[in-house]
């Protein structure tokens, strides 16, 4: 005879309560990560080698005069000390005001509040389509004996080892260029949304649908799916109402690590389609040193994937009771 | 089994079976194999000087002479891409090993460190983890300026939070494990549990992370010589010659297509390699 | 010429322009001054003349003008009944205010700061006709006032400030600035009460599009396929390649407008070591084979050039013998310039210091197929036992390494009307920043004989006179070996078919989409 | 033998994996009202029979039988849809692995009611009350509360409660039970076995598998041995274990501990167990080795910190056996820790020796440590994945005094293993030759006391009597004192000399392990007996 191990003891408080504490400690927890980024974005960009000033005059190239220099200086506070400028850095920061571009020298938030809606769009529209690829393709390779699961498997590692930049290439190629069926440059339509959504979806959902299956398959030997079938339960019935389930979990707490990918890889995609959007501002931004941008993009992003993580979080406590009951026991 | 003749039993009990590798770490190995001997001994492969310039000929499609035709200089892209390989897996490999030396110490200090600095190590994981993947690699090419080196750098950067996170936990378990516990209650000495039970229990999934990432990373390096933040042309790196040669994807489509092909059949070899050294090293457990 | 048509123009419809060049961050071209600026510019913005396609000047916003004897004052006389699309008149005042904005150093102009260099003043006759008086004689004055970065804006608009003005800056043209949705698209739409166009337009009032969406659309194969996929109506920056592919379909047309000014070409900086040795630049430029190059990469869309001067510029002087390869030459003179040996590498060595050539190359201003031209140039040099080292730079890092004067190599486009560009580029003055710290003189000659000529020739009013003086300029260019000619500034369009009567600026080959309509709508 | 009430007939059932026949022609029937029980060691083939006659002996398998048929339902030629049919309607299956046979992402509640849903058209609110009545039947403490609980909210016992609601929701006429109390607590074995025959006497014919003797003893009408993958002997239980007639199933009987009596082996023909060296028992005069004096050890938890261990103080002469027993929580493994010293105590000491032991410093203790060796109930996970056996045992003798250390070979021999054995990996050896590592491991540092954990927990009944044989030789030849921790009552009560009743973490009771077996004081004690389960009530 084995010794029970599962003494579980009735729960100290209510459900409720520990729920609630337990979004308070993770919402502390975003604001510290968020201001750690923001304090640590603040003083890395401080070791771009030249002065800030000389960059908010169009480079090294402006070769400008010492007057207008002091002019740049005293405009953006550059010549305060270090600890000042952070503190009013922080101070405008909670006011949600992120500094003038260099460049083109308007509010960054402004300029970012019209951009982010394009990239979440294709950030969201991407990791839902993903989803799908990867649920459909992990069903079907498990279900559907061992050519279907050699074939699924290539498929996985095949798209999981797509470069998003390559991807994008081909599908032009293909759908755009041969069978001209859509366009290659995004445009506001959902047709233009295709092909950008489907260069970030099928690598990510390479991934997935790899975490997926075998979760999947492991599910499927459990001890209470025999126990299902044992019941009489369908085929589908197990896959519907028990394996999915379960292998959603682990792609539901991949989601945040996902979006930050998505983001990512929105620098290419949207550079490829043209696509406004955060990523393509980054990275004129980066080659420009326009450093506010950098600064607020690397912000709002992080902001996106601290609020993301605190969601799949959320949704994985809520669809795990699992993970709840972990807590209570240490 | 039946435990009546103990005795019997022991002897055939022993031996370990080794499953025989499947077709597809066949492939794997073999092309890391090629990837391996076009790093080190290139000439081997193709005897054609990658760099050599010969306007004339650009532009020709795969032929017997040139295999994978030529690029918009008349450079042979298969040789091209052979040498190639030693550029992007040094960026790709380097990347790694700062990524993972990286994410050792953190995971290290933090699983290693007490509590304080667990817990200031863990803050610092997941903030590093709000900067996902190619935005910490931009960061620190806007601050290093762009270039092959900070590339890697960068690339690395980005990859050393996970391995962090992931070393930390392997270590946390380590430390927790029955084994390390009854190397204590024997009265074994913390440094000797340390050498002979924690480090090389920790090391060995580490490498087989290492080999996984390696993929990723000349992925995200390429990426970044894409970008035209990496490796420059006329340097032949992959990223860097599929970036110059998208420009002619209409005319030329081969100049796209296999160093594409290259980074994708290199992520792919090193993923299965990985996952069954897991499984092999996952079978021991 | 590409998009004619026989059949009767139709009006409405929203042309889609991608653009492969930078997007701007000023929309006022008057703010530094560069082509991107003037792309777009050309859409909303008139200038006082315009040019002909055979060189002469023609009425755009000035109907006449006249020149004193001593070419010292020029009257312009202005069209009466033209209003800025913010509804305030166009006049002499106008013309005022604008000159002085290009000269006010705030305003940070470079371009068209340089094209009025002579211009001391301005003064306003009456309300139709203003007055310029020069500080010395300025042939070109006519030639600098054609181009789009002299164009004339509302002095209410500019009086709002550099930064607003830069956002939508109001002019008198055929569109105006509706938004600018940065890293995005310019939407432009119709001025309604259009009635300023160029003597050469092909017709009066109104443009017939309602609008034009200008859209940054960066990724070349992108751009390419997005007009193939009839997504955009006309891309700018075509690759060679497509060029040639389109010429080849019956849907795209090709508009090849290549910009007046200057070739382009290679600026050997004469300014330090070793270039400061002409013989070192006439190795140079004998070791390097560039022909096999442009006929390879730009699938014939490119013409070798043998001058410093634009082909449509019909003052160029080219000079093909100068320019042959010959290695043995160049080895021959490189060893007499004391290059005598040779490191481990091939590469020659003096004084212990190796033969090396800094060049650096702007991703902004290159497009792929040059720079892989560079790349062979590089490949081609090493033989002579030259090391070049080429860096991709973006804009910034590039005009810092030429301010810093770290370069012996540069490609430099340089787009003005005439041949006046010459003394822009070559005249010692040019060595000397602009307030935005552009100088143009990039090749660093400092030749009073040359400064000389090109000083004359810009005050001499007899064309013929004024075309030997350019004559006697460009040898003393070309035999100094200052410059590696490579072709005409690639300018090319391609049109969607539905595009019609698009056509190319004789200024600086812009294109005006003010005759364009849109076929089917 | 068929008789008109026969729910299951089994003729000539063989299933096999690939080339290896598990299952070998079993024949075998079962009757309304009539519990069976199959018995036999691990791996006999207990349980893929019992799923086979589901269809679900699993992926791979080849099931042939010339008679299978279930309420009269010819079932040898069965379709997948036939299959489902008869799931759950006709035979209600509770798994093995009980803990972990409901979906843990599921409430309770939509489980059971998946059969209801499946077999039978009653509507959502009829279902609901059903299977509300369903949780009641099965003494589940809050129905309403329960249904809309996951698995993993409910403990071992209510979870196997939950699990037999969802085999018997529709009344199947024949309920298969595949070891329904392994995991369990005894008196929560008791309460289910409680259960299982209540379902018995409304008529349900039960095929109930399970590896120890006495808990079948308790139930089963009739009992076929397996081993094998065949039946070796079957008969009615009362005949069966007072006569067996074959070698296996009196090696199977002699292996229960339960009421025999110290130092008799169980391994019939074992040598018996030569007397102590040292003579301990009851001898006042032998030193105290180890002592525990008021041990209290807390856990932080939500709301106040969870006393874990209270006050818990005994004594281990050399040569003793202390046994401490006690249900799953109680505080056993965290007194194991304690007295091992890998984790401080809150109060209270250990004393090795006389001396200090647990409030030496790290340092200072650790030159004591190899005389406390340990076993553990999961040895697999205490060994180094990376090491093999002859690694793992030197590793341990090195800390032994240098004149007195054993080879690997005496080590394997004394816990009779085979010099082969040395070479291979810890996760490659069974069950009981990896516990059986563990003891030559424990031994190899020359300890004089070692704390066993649930040492024979995770093994058959045949090779915990063999461990249990060898550890009584140990302690009789080496002087050994165990501090012997099991939830048995009949393992505890063989091995120990005195005992030592957990519960809530305290001592509730210590003395004599006679005296406290037969004549229990407290109350917790007293029921703890009743509710074990003993060969000898069948007998
Ligand atoms: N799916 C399967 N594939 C291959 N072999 C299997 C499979 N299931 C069971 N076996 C083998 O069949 C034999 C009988 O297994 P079974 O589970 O019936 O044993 P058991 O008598 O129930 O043992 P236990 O008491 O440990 O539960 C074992 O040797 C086992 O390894
Ligand atoms: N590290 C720990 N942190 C918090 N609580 C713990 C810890 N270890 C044990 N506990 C709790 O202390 C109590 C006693 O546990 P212990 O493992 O000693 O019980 P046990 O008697 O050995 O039970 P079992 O028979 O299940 O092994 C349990 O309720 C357990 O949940
Ligand atoms: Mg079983
Ligand atoms: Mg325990
Ligand atoms: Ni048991």
């Amino acid at each position: 005879m084995t010794p029970g191990s599962a003494g579980s003891r009735p729960a100290q408080r209510s459900r409720g309560f520990r729920g609630i504490r337990w979004l308070l400690v993770r919402l502390g927890g975003a604001i510290f990560v968020l201001w750690a980024v923001a304090t640590l974005t603040f003083f890395a960009i401080r070791l771009i080698p030249g002065d800030p000033a000389e960059a908010v005059l169009g480079g090294p190239g402006s070769q400008a005069s010492q007057e207008t220099l002091d002019q740049v200086r005293q405009d953006y506070g550059l010549d305060l000390p270090l600890a000042v400028q952070y503190l009013n850095a922080l101070g405008r920061l909670l006011t949600g005001d992120l500094g003038t571009s260099y460049a083109l020298k308007v509010p960054v938030s402004d300029l970012l509040g019209a951009q982010i809606g394009g990239t979440l769009v294709l950030a969201f529209t991407a990791l839902c389509v993903a989803w799908l690829i990867a649920l459909l393709l992990s069903v079907w390779s498990t279900g559907g004996g061992r050519v279907a699961a050699a074939v699924g498997q290539g498929i996985e590692l095949t798209s999981a080892a797509l470069p998003h930049f390559w991807l994008a290439t081909v599908l032009i190629a293909i759908f755009s260029s041969t069978l001209g069926w859509l366009p290659p440059v995004s445009t506001a339509t959902p047709a233009g949304l295709v092909l950008p959504t489907l260069t970030l979806a099928i690598p990510l959902a390479g991934f997935l649908a790899q975490v997926m299956r075998e979760t999947l398959l492991d599910t499927l030997d459990a001890p209470f799916i025999v126990s299902a079938r044992a019941r009489g339960e369908s085929e589908r019935g197990i896959r519907l109402r028990h394996a999915l389930r379960h292998a959603s979990l682990p792609a539901i707490s991949l989601s945040g690590w996902a979006l930050g990918y998505l983001i990512s890889g929105a620098v290419v995609v949207e550079t490829i389609f043209a696509r406004p959007g955060l990523g393509r501002t980054l990275l004129q931004a980066v080659t420009l040193r326009d450093v506010p941008i950098v600064t607020g993009v690397v912000l709002l992003v992080a902001l996106v994937y601290i609020i993301m993580t605190v969601v799949t979080d959320a949704a994985s406590r809520l669809a795990d009771p699992r993970l709840r009951n972990a807590e209570a026991q240490p | 089994m039946s435990e009546l003749d103990l005795r019997t039993a022991a002897a055939s009990a022993a031996p370990v079976r080794r499953a025989r590798p499947s077709v597809s770490e066949i492939f794997a190995m073999a092309f890391v194999l090629f990837l391996a001997v076009a790093t080190v001994v290139p000439g081997l492969l193709s005897s054609i000087d990658p760099n050599a310039i010969a306007a004339r000929d650009a532009f020709q499609g795969p032929s017997p002479e040139h295999w994978f035709g030529t690029d918009e200089s008349g450079r042979d892209v298969y040789s091209r891409v052979i040498a190639g390989t030693s550029t992007s897996l040094l960026i790709g490999v380097s990347a790694t090993v700062i990524g993972v030396t990286l994410g050792l110490i953190l995971g290290v200090i933090a699983g290693f460190g007490g509590r304080i600095l667990d817990f200031s190590v863990n803050r610092t994981i997941e903030v590093l983890f709000a900067f996902p993947g190619l935005l910490l690699a931009l960061l620190v090419i806007v601050i290093a300026g762009p270039g092959p080196v900070t590339a890697t750098i960068a690339v690395g950067l980005s990859t050393a939070p996970g391995y962090a996170r992931i070393i930390r936990g392997q270590l946390a378990g380590i430390r927790s494990s029955g084994y390390v516990e009854s190397a204590r209650v024997l009265g074994h000495g913390p440094r000797r549990i340390l050498t002979r039970h924690i480090l090389p229990n920790a090391l060995a999934p580490l490498m087989v992370l290492a080999t996984l990432g390696i993929g990723q990373a000349v992925v995200w390096a390429s990426a970044l010589s894409y970008l035209g933040l990496g490796a420059q042309p006329p340097s032949a790196e992959w990223g860097a010659m599929l970036s110059a040669g998208r420009t002619y994807i209409g005319t030329a489509w081969w100049l796209t297509v296999f160093p594409g092909l290259m980074i994708v059949l290199t992520t792919i070899a090193t993923t299965i390699l990985g996952r069954s050294l897991t499984r092999r090293t996952a079978g021991r457990r | 010429t590409p998009g004619e048509s026989g059949s009767t123009p139709v009006a409405g419809g929203t042309l889609t322009y991608a653009s492969g060049d930078a997007e701007p961050t000023c929309l006022d071209p008057h703010v530094g001054g560069n082509y991107p600026q003037a792309l777009i510019a050309g859409q909303f913005l008139d200038s006082l003349v315009s040019r002909n396609t055979d060189g002469t000047i023609i009425p755009w916003l000035a109907t006449e003008w006249s020149v004193s004897d001593d070419n010292l004052s020029w009257d312009f006389t202005l069209k009466d009944d033209v209003t800025f699309t913010d509804g305030t008149p166009f006049n002499a005042e106008a013309v005022k205010v604008n000159v002085e904005h290009l000269k006010d150093p705030a305003t940070e102009s470079s371009t068209g700061y340089l094209a009025l260099g002579k211009v001391e003043s301005v003064e306003v006759v009456s309300d139709t006709v203003v007055r310029f008086s020069l500080s010395t004689p300025d042939s070109a004055l006519l030639e600098s006032l054609s181009q789009p970065w002299t164009a004339i804006e509302s002095p209410a608009g500019i009086a709002r400030g550099m930064e607003e003005n830069c956002q939508a800056p109001i002019g008198t043209g055929p569109f105006l600035v509706d938004e600018w949705v940065k890293q995005d698209h310019v939407s432009l739409v119709r001025n309604e009460d259009y009635n300023s166009p160029p003597a050469d337009a092909k017709h009066d009032g109104k443009a017939y599009l309602d609008g034009i969406e200008w859209r940054f659309l960066p990724d070349s194969a992108s751009r390419y396929a997005a007009l193939q996929a009839g997504q955009v109506d006309v891309i700018d920056n075509a690759q060679p390649d497509t060029i040639a592919a389109a010429e080849k379909t019956s849907t795209l047309a090709h508009l090849d407008a290549p910009r007046p000014g200057a070739s382009n070409r290679i600026e050997l900086n004469a300014g330090r070591s070793p270039f400061n040795d002409p013989a070192v630049r006439e190795a140079f430029i004998r070791a390097v084979d560039v022909n096999d190059g442009i006929e390879s990469l730009f699938f014939g869309s490119a013409k070798r050039s043998y001058s410093p001067l634009s082909s449509i510029e019909a003052t160029g002087y080219s000079d093909e013998s100068l320019f042959g390869t010959d290695l043995d030459e160049a080895n021959a003179l490189l060893d007499s310039a004391g290059w005598t040996e040779r490191d481990a590498d091939g590469y020659r060595v003096k004084d212990g210091e190796r033969l090396s050539l800094a060049f650096p190359v702007s991703t902004n201003q290159s497009i792929p197929a040059e720079q892989s031209l560079f790349e062979q140039i590089q490949a081609t040099a090493k033989d002579a036992g030259f090391e070049v080292n080429l860096s991709l730079l973006d804009l910034s890092s590039w005009y810092g390494v030429l301010g810093e004067n770290n370069y012996d190599l540069v490609s430099a486009p340089y787009t003005k009307v005439g041949p006046d560009v010459l003394r822009i580029l070559y005249h010692s003055d040019g060595i000397i920043p602009a307030p935005s710290g552009y100088f143009a003189n990039h090749s660093q000659v400092s030749d009073p004989e040359l400064d000389a000529l090109l000083t004359s020739a810009s005050e001499i009013s007899d064309e013929d006179e004024r075309a030997a003086l350019y004559e006697q300029a460009q040898k003393i260019i070309l035999e100094g070996f200052h410059i590696l000619p490579l072709y005409d500034q690639q300018n090319h369009f391609l049109l969607g078919t539905r595009v019609k009567d698009a056509r190319a600026l004789p200024t600086v080959s812009t294109p005006t989409f003010y005759d364009a309509w849109l076929s089917g709508q | 033998m068929t008789a008109p009430d026969t729910l299951l007939e089994v003729e000539g059932l063989s299933v096999s994996f690939g080339d290896t026949e598990v299952v070998r022609n079993l024949s075998f029937h079962v009757s309304r009202g009539e519990c069976v029980a199959i018995v036999g060691e691990s791996g006999s083939g207990k349980s893929v029979t019992a799923r086979s006659l589901l269809g679900l002996a699993g992926r791979g398998s080849r099931v042939t039988s010339s008679t299978l048929s279930v309420a009269g339902r010819d079932l040898t030629a069965a379709s997948e849809r036939d299959w489902r049919r008869i799931r759950g309607s006709q035979i209600g299956l509770v798994l093995q692995d009980a803990l972990v046979s409901l979906d843990p992402l599921r409430p309770i509640g939509r489980e059971i009611g998946d059969v209801l849903r499946l077999h039978s058209p009653l509507s959502a609110e009829n279902a609901r009350s059903r299977v509300l009545e369903l949780l009641a039947s099965v003494g589940m403490p809050n129905p309403e509360r329960a249904i809309t609980q996951r698995s993993g909210e409910l403990s071992g016992g209510l979870r196997q409660r939950a699990l037999i609601a969802s085999a018997i929701a529709l009344d199947p006429p024949l309920l298969i039970a595949d070891e329904p109390t392994t995991a369990l607590d005894v008196s929560i074995q008791a309460r289910i076995l409680d259960l299982l025959a209540d379902v018995k006497s409304r008529g349900t014919g039960i095929l109930l598998i399970s590896h120890d003797l006495a808990v079948v003893s308790a139930i089963a009408d009739r009992v076929l041995v397996m081993k094998g993958g065949r039946i070796v002997e079957s008969g009615n239980t009362q005949e069966l274990l007072a006569l067996p007639r074959e070698e296996y199933t009196r090696r199977l009987i002699s292996a229960v501990p339960t009421d025999k009596p110290r130092r008799v082996p169980l391994v019939p023909d074992a040598m018996p167990v030569p007397a102590p060296t040292v003579h301990s028992t009851q001898d006042a005069m032998a030193p105290v080795v180890l002592e525990a004096r008021g041990l209290t050890k807390s856990f932080p938890s939500p709301s106040s910190p969870f006393l874990a261990v209270d006050d818990v103080s005994f004594t281990l002469r050399r040569g003793e056996t202390l046994g401490l027993v006690g249900e799953s929580g109680s505080g056993k493994t965290t007194v194991a820790r304690l007295v091992l010293a890998l984790a401080p105590a809150d109060g209270g000491a250990v004393l090795l020796e006389g001396g200090a032991f647990s409030e030496l410093r790290e340092r200072d203790r650790r030159p004591l440590r190899r005389k406390v060796g340990a076993i553990y109930q999961d040895s697999l996970s205490s060994f180094d994945p990376r090491a093999d056996v002859r690694r793992i045992l030197t590793d341990a003798s090195e800390l032994a005094p240098k004149a007195d250390r054993h080879s690997v070979g005496e080590l394997l021999d004394a816990v009779g293993l085979s010099p082969a054995v040395a070479k291979a990996r810890p996760l490659h050896l069974s069950g009981g030759q990896r516990q059986r590592v563990s003891i030559a491991r424990a031994l190899a540092a020359r300890p004089d006391v070692i704390v066993c954990d649930e040492p024979v927990s995770a093994l058959d009944v045949t090779i915990q009597a063999q461990v249990l044989d060898l550890l009584d030789r140990l302690q009789a030849e080496r002087g050994l004192s165990y501090l012997f921790i099991s939830h048995d009552l009949g393992v505890i009560r063989h091995m120990s000399d005195r005992v030592a009743v957990m519960k809530n973490g305290r001592i509730v009771e210590t003395g004599d392990a006679a005296r406290v077996f037969d004549h229990p004081q407290h109350p917790y004690t007293a029921q703890l007996v009743a509710d074990a389960p003993r060969l000898v009530d069948a007998l």
